[in-house]
């Protein structure tokens, strides 16, 4: 039945949702029904997830203000398509993301110090992509997608259940390799799902500049069945998610899922979005925050009242106060790791100038 | 002749902008250079002169801005493409190897290729992986490019200039790390005519050891000199400036006076420019050298994390330990074989 | 209303067919009515066309087998797709193809002789690009596309009328540089028009290799109208291109076209398909051929009488002599052409190996 | 040990045909490897024994290939990616060196990237454009990489299978002209498990200069060796073997016996391999040098059409004076100052 909906797919491109911005719940139809297992309770760890992961988000920001990061990413609007997503997800799949998908790392139980090990420059990635099922963050714009894609076929291969679940931008879908990915993941059937979060802009560059039409239509274009889902509407993505999931579970192969949301804040703490984004389209997306409707049902289901909020608000603060104390804490290498893990294996030049470097530091000392 | 004291950036911009006026079949495009003006302000600005089609905001994809810069070439245009940061350039090396640098010998000559590849460049900026990389040896051992290097603000306003004129395809590497320095910039020069932007410079005089640097590490490599000057030696500098081809008259000359070479560059050190340079030069003036030339470079890894970055560059001391080892004077390892 | 025409494709791919294999000709509908004016007697120049080309390719394979050239790529089976699609250009219009469009160099005035410098290893290219409005062949699949592209947005920009062509194969779609031209094709509207020759084969991949859905599907994907075509129906071939081309004229963007053809022979004289391809295949693809179809309608029609079949042969035979003979009063370039057009402008690297060249050579002589 | 007489095609073949027995997580990839065999017939017979899934026929997209290669050791396996001729590689450049090469360093050593890719290289097959590159030295500046080259059927079968089990990623050169070659290979021999790959082999012993060719070459060096001989000139011959790492105790022991080192490659000169050895060999071996290393090597050009390659590629003259250069005798650049 989940599967008849997604072999209706290709060429159709339904916009799903089912919490609006009115705080409204949606329980009919086939999306509603993916999620009914979801009741006040589970949304309000949802809800206490996207808390969280946005007080991750300033708590990071301030760190950078403050000199001890040398960058940050933030989230901040997309907590929605990165939970509700990631929630959906089986502890053994395993997730190829960008830089941005702090929210997934923390539901894949990513300790939120290690997030910051990369934007501080102690080194190029904070976790052990094995442990979490999670690739650390991906830099070079697509590149992941091809990645998932190959990490499918040899699950496929190995006839194995894990999917491999894929984030990336719409800048991202102009990149080759994206669609390249589109291209093997539909010609092997591959069991991988597209997860494109369109929050709007690609730094500077607004999503018209990547693509006139839907970024979704791309999918049915590869003969992939593609869903468009309101990316700030943690229960619909994680419908979606689940279905596609499933889908690639049941080995009727790849699902492309944009989720439409909006980057509320700065590309990176390097970035001023004032110098070309139109300050009423803040607005008009702040009026679809992806907490506040959720907090809105949650109250009218009277689950979050005054004691559970206090309590959301004081688990996202220890988590933050654990961030900075982490951050504060964190150590650097020594220098002579320049030489670790370039090769797996012995290399005579790597020996050599690590002990050139170890000559050389002789001299000081 | 008037001049004006820029930063680099701003004299990358202000070269742009000339090069915009004096011919209107150069266009630039790239990655958020139209209303933001490149991450880097480079372009700043150029969009509300020119237009959104003359300073095209592409899409996010590096291989499809070099390979319709090469339709715009066929179309009659000078198109200036902006690679946002280095590590990014890699997604166009099938269209700039392939086509941009075959195109005009595999045409004999029918259809040339004038695109200036902008490329913000190298570490010291304590960057994200993939934005402090320098891979010039890659594009240096590729026949058909030219690929030149700038150090200071009044250079990299002259060169940019040089390089959109140029029939040729050529590689414009920016080092991050000197865009926010400050020089004396004069505005009114026609672009040089002499082909001044493949001839290195001397940029300190010298007699014991010829020290050459380009880009970001010029400045190091004039710091180290004017050290070791308090020891007693006496170091000519050389800014390359051109990468490709070498201007092997300047360096020559320079090395057979003082016997000794030192070559300096961020990027990885097997296969990299001091290589080319270290084994040309002995070609050359194998009978004058005194000391086997020496490089001093970043390591054979790929760029470190931020908080390590400062042991992979060369630095003063580093480039200073260098020179103690081509003079063969107590330096670090001189308790190696070699 | 040709643009009407388009402007519903977009999502829709119908399948656009003139001749038949019978030789029966449709005259009615849209498609037919851009066609209107090829009476019989400018058939018959198009089947002239395609005996000519027909006649190359063979006699080039003979000069091939008989070790006159290192290589060649057969058009056979491709006639329509490419004369019909070569003869909707206007002369100002400018064509980047790959390596198989001898039959559009044909059309583009390109001398028989010339489209043998580059398999004969003579030199890299045998013709200049400026003169007929045609770049020399690109080796690298999928390449041309972009070149096309940026040549168009180069037209846009000129406000020029001339439209850019490009010809790639079915396998040439799964290239990310294929969809990147799309994608910037799309994000400009510009006027270029995608030819896709979908022979069914990429060396030994078929087609299902590259996508399980229709090719042409892939236009939609990117926002760009596609129409699918009989690739054996030069009639039909040259409707389509006529309406993307003039709507590219018009300023409307880019157009992709799927023509559906087979390539009867080997990829090139060095492949053998004995080892790939289903016999039955072959067949299959036989009793479509482009030329019968054509021949059969011009007999019904009356202007393919003998004599004009033999008019016909002898001009193709002549244009074979012609290439032969050319073929072997062809001369090797100096080897000091080695250092020629590297660069446009002075190089010492080069003066300097050209000169040890040059001395190297002294000591022989 | 059973021992045959095999082609290199056929040698590399049977190398793959072991180690996908060996170890069910290699699996083979790329255009045409499956039905077809490969354009060179290198993958043939594997699809049938091993099907469609452990070697698979992918879509046309070099960078899907080396990506997706990625992801498959990210599940474990160990793939084998055919690239289906030098020139096409360019595509999955920045799959390589942004993703393959650091993939390990990037995750601290979490993440190995055992990949093989398959190369067909080089010129002298009179082949079209884009099908006779040389473009090692790109992949030797890259670290994180391992590159070797192969020069004879037994070699080869000994180092595909080195090249699968080695954990790192390794780029195996495979000289096209020589793929019809027959010579004896041992079949039963394990993988070495002594680094053998690493090595660089002295195939003619030789007094007088040490000459260092890989791949394709090799041949024409020990060719050039022995008309050498005839003059009474005593030429060592090494195979370098693996590019990167290179094994310079090998060489350096020769030089510093013979005090002259000619190196020859296809690939364009500035920046090739050439230059990294000449000036590692001269900096560690200064003092033991009688003239300055020689490089015999391509132009700086694009590589030529057919009808021109002789004249671009090093032939036994051509390395013969390099030869003549480096012992001072009379040569082709005696009147040009160095
Ligand atoms: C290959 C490559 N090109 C360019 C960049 C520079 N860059 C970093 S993020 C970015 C925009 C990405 O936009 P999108 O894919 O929408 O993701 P978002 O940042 O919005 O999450 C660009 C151009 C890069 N990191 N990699
Ligand atoms: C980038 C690149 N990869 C691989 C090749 C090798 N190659 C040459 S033709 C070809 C198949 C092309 O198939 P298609 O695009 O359908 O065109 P067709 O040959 O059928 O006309 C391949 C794989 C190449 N020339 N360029
Ligand atoms: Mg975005
Ligand atoms: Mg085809």
């Amino acid at each position: 039945m989940k599967a008849a909906l997604l072999e209706t797919l290709p060429g159709i491109t339904p916009f799903v949702s089912l919490i609006g911005p009115d705080g409204h719940r949606d329980t009919t139809g086939a999306f509603a029904d993916l999620v009914a297992d979801i009741g006040p309770a589970e949304l309000l760890a949802l809800y206490r997830d996207m808390v969280i992961i946005r007080r991750i988000d300033t708590e990071a920001t301030a760190l950078q203000r403050q000199g001890e990061l040398g960058l940050w990413p933030p989230l901040l609007g997309q907590e929605a398509a990165q939970i509700g997503s990631a929630r959906a997800l089986a502890p053994d799949d395993f997730v190829f993301a960008s830089y941005r998908e702090n929210g997934v790392a923390w539901v894949r139980g990513v300790a939120p110090t290690d997030l910051l090990v990369t934007w501080r420059g102690v080194a190029q990635s904070g976790w052990d992509p094995f442990i979490h099922r999670m690739a650390t963050p991906q830099v070079i714009i697509g590149a992941q997608t091809l990645h998932a894609t190959g990490y499918a076929l040899g699950m496929q291969l190995a006839q194995s259940d894990s999917v491999a679940v894929t984030y990336f931008g719409d800048g991202a879908t102009s990149e080759g390799d994206v669609s390249e990915a589109l291209i093997f993941a539909a010609s092997f059937a591959a069991p991988v799902v597209f997860f494109c979060q369109n929050n709007h802009w690609a730094i500077s560059e607004p999503v018209r500049v990547q693509s006139h039409s839907a970024i979704v239509d791309r999918a049915s274009g590869f003969g992939i069945p593609g869903i468009q889902v309101d990316g700030n509407d943690v229960l619909a993505v994680m419908a979606v998610t689940r279905s596609a999931i499933e889908r690639a579970r049941r080995g009727e192969g790849p699902t492309f899922i944009e989720a439409v949301t909006y980057r509320m804040g700065p590309h990176t703490t390097a970035d001023d979005p004032t110098r070309y984004r139109p300050a009423d389209e803040l607005a008009e997306w702040a009026a679809k925050d992806p907490l506040a409707r959720v907090a809105a049902y949650l109250r009218d289901a009277g689950v979050l009242d005054a004691g559970a909020e206090a309590e959301v608000t004081a688990a996202a603060d220890a988590v933050a106060a654990e961030l900075r104390a982490g951050c504060l804490a964190m150590s650097d290498l020594p220098s002579d790791a320049l030489f670790d893990h370039v090769y797996a294996e012995p290399h005579p030049r790597i020996d050599e100038q690590r002990a050139e470097h170890e000559a050389y530091l002789r001299m000081f000392s | 002749m008037t001049a004006a004291t820029l930063t680099m950036a701003s004299a990358i911009n202000a070269g742009l902008r000339r090069a915009m006026e004096d011919d209107d079949r150069v266009v630039v495009m790239g990655e958020d250079v139209g209303k933001l003006g490149g991450v880097y302000r480079v372009t700043q600005g150029l969009q509300e002169t020119f237009g959104d089609r003359r300073v095209m905001d592409t899409p996010l994809a590096e291989s499809g801005i070099l390979g319709t810069a090469v339709g715009l070439a066929f179309a009659g245009y000078r198109p200036v493409c902006e690679i946002q940061f280095d590590g990014f350039i890699y997604p166009a090396f099938d269209q700039i190897v392939s086509q941009v640098a075959r195109m005009h010998s595999r045409t004999r000559g029918a259809v040339k290729m004038p695109l200036t590849i902008r490329v913000p460049w190298g570490g010291g900026i304590g960057a994200a992986e993939h934005h402090s990389d320098s891979p010039e040896a890659l594009f240096t051992h590729t026949s058909g490019l030219r690929v030149v290097s700038v150090s200071d603000p009044a250079d990299a306003y002259a060169v940019i200039r040089e390089a959109i004129v140029s029939d040729d395809p050529v590689l414009y590497f920016e080092p991050k790390r000197r865009y926010h320095v400050k020089g004396e910039v004069e505005l009114d020069a026609a672009p040089s005519q002499v082909r001044a932007m493949d001839r290195a410079r001397v940029v300190a005089h010298g007699t014991d050891v010829t020290l050459v640097a380009y880009g970001g590490l010029v400045q190091t490599a004039l710091a180290a000199a004017t050290a070791a000057q308090t020891e007693g030696i006496s170091i000519e500098v050389i800014d390359l400036r051109s990468l490709s081809p070498i201007d092997f008259d300047t360096v020559t000359a320079s090395v057979e006076r003082t016997g000794r070479l030192v070559v300096v560059h961020e990027a990885s050190q097997t296969g990299g420019l001091g290589a080319e340079l270290s084994a040309a030069v002995t070609e050359r003036c194998f009978y004058s050298l005194e000391h086997a030339p020496v490089r001093v470079t970043g390591f054979d890894i790929p760029f470190p994390p931020a908080k390590l970055e400062k042991f992979h560059l060369p630095d003063m001391d580093r480039i200073l330990d260098g020179v103690e080892r081509v003079l063969d004077r107590p330096n670090s390892l001189q308790d190696r074989g070699w």
